[in-house]
């Protein structure tokens, strides 16, 4: 097997870190990699370094046996290494074209920076990439009118564009749901047959040994284990990344208790339907359904970052009007959204600010000075709990892994003691270990008599939790099904969550 | 198709802009129908070009992002009026002094570039920096006297005209093309408003942010040299102390253009439009005859209203 | 006008004042700031509105000369005031210039000094041609006598900067003997640090301008000296011959006024205000019409 | 263990600034010891009190982020003077004229608040309209007059001083000490600084964006009053003409001291530090006898050369 990429002795140290700790790496011609590791092993520092995003403080890099030096993206992509990064980034003020052909403009002529662009050969080629990967939005689409999932097929258009030997994708399908999925990796088994390797990253046990050919473990900079699929099952897996064994959560009992917040009829836009449910304390309610169904929007309605233009909420059987997330956060209610990068996170501030942010005005003195023992104690509490991993609180979370900053977010909230969280796309990016120590706090939460809305696109996730599936299609509940004894089968969901069935079930 | 959508898509951003520009004229004309005189809209061309000219340099510097703006403009155009005309009587040809002029604000340009991009100094220091230093080199140079005596051929460049629209006005069609044209047409315009949407992703993917950044400023540096000569030209003179707040006065047009302060957006021919706001106001008041004293106030009302008029249009629209 | 300045307020009374009397209607204008780009603006705007006369104080008299000829060539009478453009074709002058006004400040200078001593100049602009051509005069005056020029003061037309630039200087130069105030804040500024550093009677203090809070310092003994260059008059004469130039017409209304060589100039003359003819001052002002109170 | 990082990376943020403060102040003293007596120390202290209070508004402005300026308060200063001093000499007793100057000044931060947060006028539009306005009215007002005859009980407010140090400095030292109290320690602060570093996200913890966004504003029209007022008092006199490009030293002042143009990073003490050099560099290009028409020329060089190498400095540090 021909080696398409090879890297040896990489290291990079940040302040109180050695992300990546003199790592070997090698790509085969037309493999699927996978590359697994908790959170903050090191897997995007590494990628980052393959593909010239980062400078390696010490390591070479080989590609087709000849050795390289990248000092900018632009090197990666000249030697055929493409690759989409774990936080999304493209230019949303601009269209679609554009951003797939972002610094690979089209020109008819010589290509200066001043050349005339053609506008047209970009447009077409965008519209063969988009429709080889099954998206279907128009190339000249602005992108912040996509979703996620859009947003996704953007970069993997962008990807390959680039006509790339080597694809690195670091956890392209954190925000994708089952059927987006199938299709991406339909994508991937494709570009497999046409010679190209993939890197891929996930935290999703499922998926890798669905599509790997070869694994790589990390765990704390270090490569640690290396097995080809054939090799591979989900325990032994989870042991190299974790170094020991996982529990999961075993099956609790529960007692809803009485209505805590009833929605009635909630209408906004063309995105949110007449959407009506209600949610029981001590009950986990999941819900199900696929990029654009509303569910996000939905819970920005009861959040107060939208005002619904019908339609009524009840907290407790009382009437009320929820203007912004602080009116919400009174009443509260807590939201763990769904981008942590946009919603979630201020990236340039301390772990600890981002973690007191909701809990401020009740950890204060005289509810506006601050208490700075306090904040510490809380944030160091949940850094603890939660197992983030941070050199001291005051780091600033941006240089934060992209899982570690998700449990910033999860801290966030799950630290103001709300009566009502709602949780969107709450393990996005989150390891297998925490992961299911996130399951097992959600769970508490709700038998310590909390009401609890978890959106989720991993089905598996919705079917262990929730008690009820709401499931949405188009701004609209086609079923709510109950779950109580876990019978509950992919299969179902999936049949409301395409529209077939307008019956609500209960 | 896809270039109709796009097209509709602009012609609209510039309507806000436009329809004040029309109705203020509309308005001054109906109680002063001598504003339409030729010469009258001769004297508003020449103001409106170079408005117009230094808002085209601002709108590219602004459109990067990353709050850039630049406050060299205002001085830029004293210090190389007041250099154009040393070198002319100082027996340099007109065609070369010109020249040497643009190379010299060009300069300027890199070297706003080269503090903003290399040691990551905000533009607002370095180009405030600049303001201040050119203010004060157009006095040393000329100890406060204006320079006089220019080659009457050099004259030309602001009192001539062709086919009755004053040659200003020209040079501000032709560098409002060609910069319409960069902007919306070439990689570098990609590149510019990729940069002022999503810096990181622009680097990410490529897109030397630096140069973009560099280039940006060379333009705003040319803008304002192809301004100082226009303005020498039309002072007969090396004025040292001529040009005070054009800056902010060119930012606000580019704005009121539609040009968004955190970067990404903005269009020449909001600019432009945006600048001829600013410049017929100037006129209109003498027009309308408003005391001297109230044209401030006035000023300063219409453009926050011109502004807040074409938010809520745009929001009002979705 | 030039620019908001108490001194163009005075020229404007003077125009409105003449402007009833004559029964005719007048503009007035001004820049917020000197700037002769914005000037020209206005002056093109006059122009295009076919006005029958006009009469401008050029913030600089070579960059108005294409403007004005153009405006002589469309049958406007154009006569100059305050400062005069010689090369432009108006008409007349109307005013003392800068230049002699400053050079009778420095005379006054030389007598307060005895022709020996050190002197800081206060001035609100570098650049703007009043400003240059009084500095000029008051060099010129005090040229081959022991008095020297320590220091010039640019205080961008700030107050504030006028005041902590005359406090840094008197801290600077101990042995100050006199400033010399350009534009009308700096009298008032420059008085008022000699009397926080407790200078008084130590330092002398020359001017322009008449604003109130002047002469209250020319009265307390504070300001030595200050110079009224009359705009009032200016304001007032301007419209007069203006309006003689469209009645009579412009040879006519030429042959009645005093001819300096080749040329057609009206000196407005200058109004030196001390501490012993401050009364009188006073009193004339009323009777012209326009009483100073403070 | 946790706290003593924290603070000592404070401490270190305003270093850089207080250096580059305390060698130009060595340096001067050097050459002219009269620098250093107390008479010019006062000088330069009521001159450090007026930028200073400025710039501690500018910050709070500029920290929320969204490109947002004011330019404002130079404008304001000419127009409160001159209100100020109208109210005065018609009867109007001091305390009263000053509570209601303070009050019209936050009323005019509202004004900026209301435009930037409900109507989402940019708000370099919308101070620049005020600058411009303000500029304006206070002509009105004065017809370019000076205001004279304040009572001499208002006059202390600059010229008195308490135990060798004059009132505009203790006026800064109080309000510095409560403003850096309400930035770093209070809710209020920590918002503030999560609205800049990330809007969105402070709004879906919970942040009212829109209050504290107003807030700021109104701190800004507040200080811009309080130096109306010591301005005023200094001159003794309301003078429309006064405070022009003050705002733009104000700004430059903050970011001297380490605030960031893009939002969510500033502190009290590095403006006040700021406006420190600024005000020394007027003084000191006195004291050492420098052309007057040099000033202008090294003033931007120190700008740019101080925030150069604190730029340097921190990236060394890593
Ligand atoms: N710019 C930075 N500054 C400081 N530390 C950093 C920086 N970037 C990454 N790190 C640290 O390096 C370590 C590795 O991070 P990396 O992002 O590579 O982890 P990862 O394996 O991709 O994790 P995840 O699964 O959560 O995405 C983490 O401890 C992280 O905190
Ligand atoms: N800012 C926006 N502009 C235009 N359309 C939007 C915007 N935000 C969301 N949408 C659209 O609204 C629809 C509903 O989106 P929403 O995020 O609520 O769905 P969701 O069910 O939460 O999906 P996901 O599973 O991706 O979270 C989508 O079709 C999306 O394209
Ligand atoms: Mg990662
Ligand atoms: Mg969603």
């Amino acid at each position: 097997m021909k080696t398409v990429l090879r890297a040896r002795k990489i290291l990079k140290r940040f302040p109180g870190v050695v992300a990546v700790n003199g790592v070997d790496f090698e790509v085969y011609e037309g493999e699927i990699l996978s590359l697994v590791g908790e959170n903050g092993a090191g897997k995007s520092t590494l990628i980052k370094i393959l593909t010239g995003v980062l400078q390696p403080d010490s390591g070479e890099i080989e590609v087709m046996g000849e050795k390289v030096s990248f000092k900018s993206p632009l090197d990666a992509f000249s030697k055929g290494i493409s690759v989409i990064h774990q936080e999304l980034s493209l230019a949303e003020n601009l269209t679609v074209v554009e951003n797939v052909f972002l610094a690979s403009e089209v020109t008819r002529g010589r290509r200066t920076l001043f050349s005339r662009v053609s506008m047209e050969e970009m447009n077409s080629r965008t519209k063969e990439l988009l429709s080889t990967i099954k998206a279907r939005f128009e190339p000249d689409t602005l992108v912040s009118k996509l979703t996620t999932a859009e947003k996704q097929m953007v970069e993997i258009c962008k990807a390959l564009s680039k006509k790339p030997k080597v694809i690195f994708m670091d956890e392209p399908t954190s925000a994708l749901t089952i059927s987006e999925v199938k299709a991406l990796f339909e994508v991937i088994r494709d570009l497999k047959r046409r010679g190209i390797s993939i890197v891929f990253v996930s935290h999703r046990i499922e998926e890798i040994l669905e599509i790997s050919d070869r694994i790589i473990v990390m765990r704390d900079g270090k490569r640690v284990a290396t097995m080809n699929r054939k090799d591979a099952t989900v325990d032994y897996l989870i042991k190299a990344m974790v170094g020991r064994e996982v529990e999961f959560f075993p099956r609790v009992d529960t007692n809803p208790g009485e209505v805590i917040l009833e929605v009635r009829n909630l209408k906004w836009r063309d995105r949110v339907k007449g959407v009506s449910f209600e949610l029981r304390r001590g009950e986990v309610l999941g819900f199900a359904g696929l990029v654009g169904a509303g569910r996000t929007e939905t819970m920005h309605l009861i959040f107060g970052i939208e005002e619904p233009e019908e339609g009524e909420i009840f907290i407790k059987g009382k009437k009320v009007e929820i203007r912004s997330p602080r009116d919400a956060i009174k009443l509260n209610i807590g939201l763990i959204p769904e981008d942590r990068k946009l919603q979630g996170l201020i990236l340039t501030m301390s772990v600890k600010d981002n973690i007191v942010m909701p809990s401020l005005r009740h950890i204060s003195n005289f509810g506006w000075i601050l208490n700075e023992r306090a904040e510490e104690k809380l944030a160091e509490e949940y850094v603890n709990l939660l197992k983030i991993k941070t050199p001291f609180i005051h780091q600033i979370s941006e240089n934060l892994s992209g899982g570690n900053q998700q449990k910033i977010v999860l801290a966030k909230w799950l630290s103001t003691n709300s009566d009502i969280l709602i949780f969107d796309e709450p393990t996005k990016g989150i390891d297998v270990a925490t992961k299911a120590e996130i399951h097992k706090m959600i769970r508490e939460l709700a038998s310590s008599g909390k009401g609890v809305i978890m959106i989720s696109s991993e089905l598996p996730e919705i079917l262990n939790l929730s008690d009820r599936v709401v499931v949405m299609w188009e701004g609209r509940i086609t079923a709510i099904l109950d779950n109580s004894n876990r019978q509950l089968t992919q299969e179902e969901i999936m049949y409301h969550a395409s529209g077939q069935s307008k019956k609500v079930m209960v | 198709m896809f270039r109709k959508k796009e097209n509709s898509h602009r012609s609209f951003k510039e309507l806000g802009p436009i329809i004040a520009f029309l109705s203020l004229a509309a308005f001054t004309a109906v109680l002063n129908p001598r504003f339409l005189t030729p010469f009258n809209l001769q004297t508003l061309g020449r103001q409106i070009a170079i408005f117009g000219i230094l808002a085209i340099g601002e709108t590219f510097v602004i459109m990067a992002g990353g709050g850039a703006i630049d406050l060299s403009p205002g001085s830029m155009i004293a210090l190389t009026g007041v250099m154009a005309a040393w070198l002319m009587t100082h027996g340099v040809p007109v065609s070369v002094s010109a020249l040497l002029i643009l190379a010299f604000s060009i300069g300027v340009g890199v070297w706003h570039g080269f503090f903003v991009t290399r040691l990551e100094v905000p533009a607002f220091i370095v180009t405030l920096g600049t303001l201040t230093i050119a203010r004060g080199m157009s006095a040393v140079i000329t100890r406060g006297w204006p320079i006089i005596g220019l080659p009457s051929s050099f004259l030309k460049l602001d009192q001539g005209s062709i086919i009755g629209i004053p040659i200003p006005v020209w040079i501000l069609v032709l560098l409002g093309l060609i910069m319409d044209f960069f902007l919306r047409k070439t990689i570098f315009g990609k590149h510019l408003r990729a940069v002022g949407g999503n810096e990181t992703a622009a680097r990410f993917s490529g897109v030397n942010v630096n140069r973009v950044r560099m280039i940006t400023f060379m333009i705003s540096g040319f803008m304002a040299g192809i301004a100082g000569l226009i303005v020498a030209a039309r002072l007969s003179q090396g004025q040292p102390g001529v040009g005070s707040m054009y800056e902010l006065y060119a930012i606000a047009s580019a704005v009121i253009g539609g040009t968004s302060l955190t970067g990404g957006e903005g269009s020449v021919l909001g600019s432009i439009v945006g600048a001829s706001i600013i410049s017929l106001l100037w006129n209109a008041l003498v027009m309308l005859n408003v005391s001297t004293y109230w044209h401030n106030v006035v000023i300063g009302m219409v453009i926050v209203v011109a502004v807040t008029l074409d938010v809520l249009r745009k929001r009002i629209r979705g | 006008g030039k620019s908001v300045h108490p001194y163009w307020s005075q020229v404007e009374q003077g125009v409105k004042t003449a402007g009833k009397a004559l029964g005719v209607e007048t503009r007035f204008f001004v820049p917020p700031k000197e700037d002769i780009n914005a000037q020209l603006q206005m002056l093109e705007s006059f122009i295009a509105q076919g006005f029958s006369g006009i009469a401008i104080a050029p913030s600089d008299p070579s960059a108005v000369i294409p403007t004005i000829k153009k405006a002589l060539e469309m049958g406007i009478p154009v006569i100059t005031l305050d400062t005069d453009s010689p090369k432009s074709g108006r008409y007349v002058y109307i005013g003392t210039d800068n230049y002699s006004a400053g050079y009778m400040a420095g005379t006054i200078m030389k007598k307060l000094l005895n022709g020996k001593g050190k002197v800081v100049i206060g001035t609100g602009s570098l650049t703007a041609m009043n400003s240059l051509q009084r500095i000029q005069g008051f060099k010129d005056a005090i040229k081959g006598t022991n008095i020297k020029i320590l220091d010039i003061l640019n205080d961008e037309e700030d107050g504030a900067r006028a005041l902590s630039l005359a406090e840094s200087a008197l801290n600077a130069h101990p042995d100050l003997d006199a400033f010399f105030g350009v534009y009308a804040y700096d009298g008032p500024a420059q008085a008022l640090a000699v009397k926080n550093a407790g200078k008084v009677g130590k330092i002398k203090i020359v001017c322009f301008d008449t604003t109130p809070d002047i002469l209250q310092y020319v009265k307390k003994g504070i300001i030595n000296a200050t110079l009224g260059q009359r705009p009032y008059m200016m304001g007032y004469l301007s419209v007069t011959v203006l309006y003689l130039m469209n009645k009579i017409g412009v040879t006519n209304t030429l042959m009645m006024l005093p001819k300096v060589g080749n040329d057609y100039v009206i000196d407005t003359g200058v109004d030196v205000v001390t501490p012993d003819n401050l009364d009188e001052y006073l009193k004339m002002m009323e009777k012209l019409g326009i009483p100073i109170k403070f």
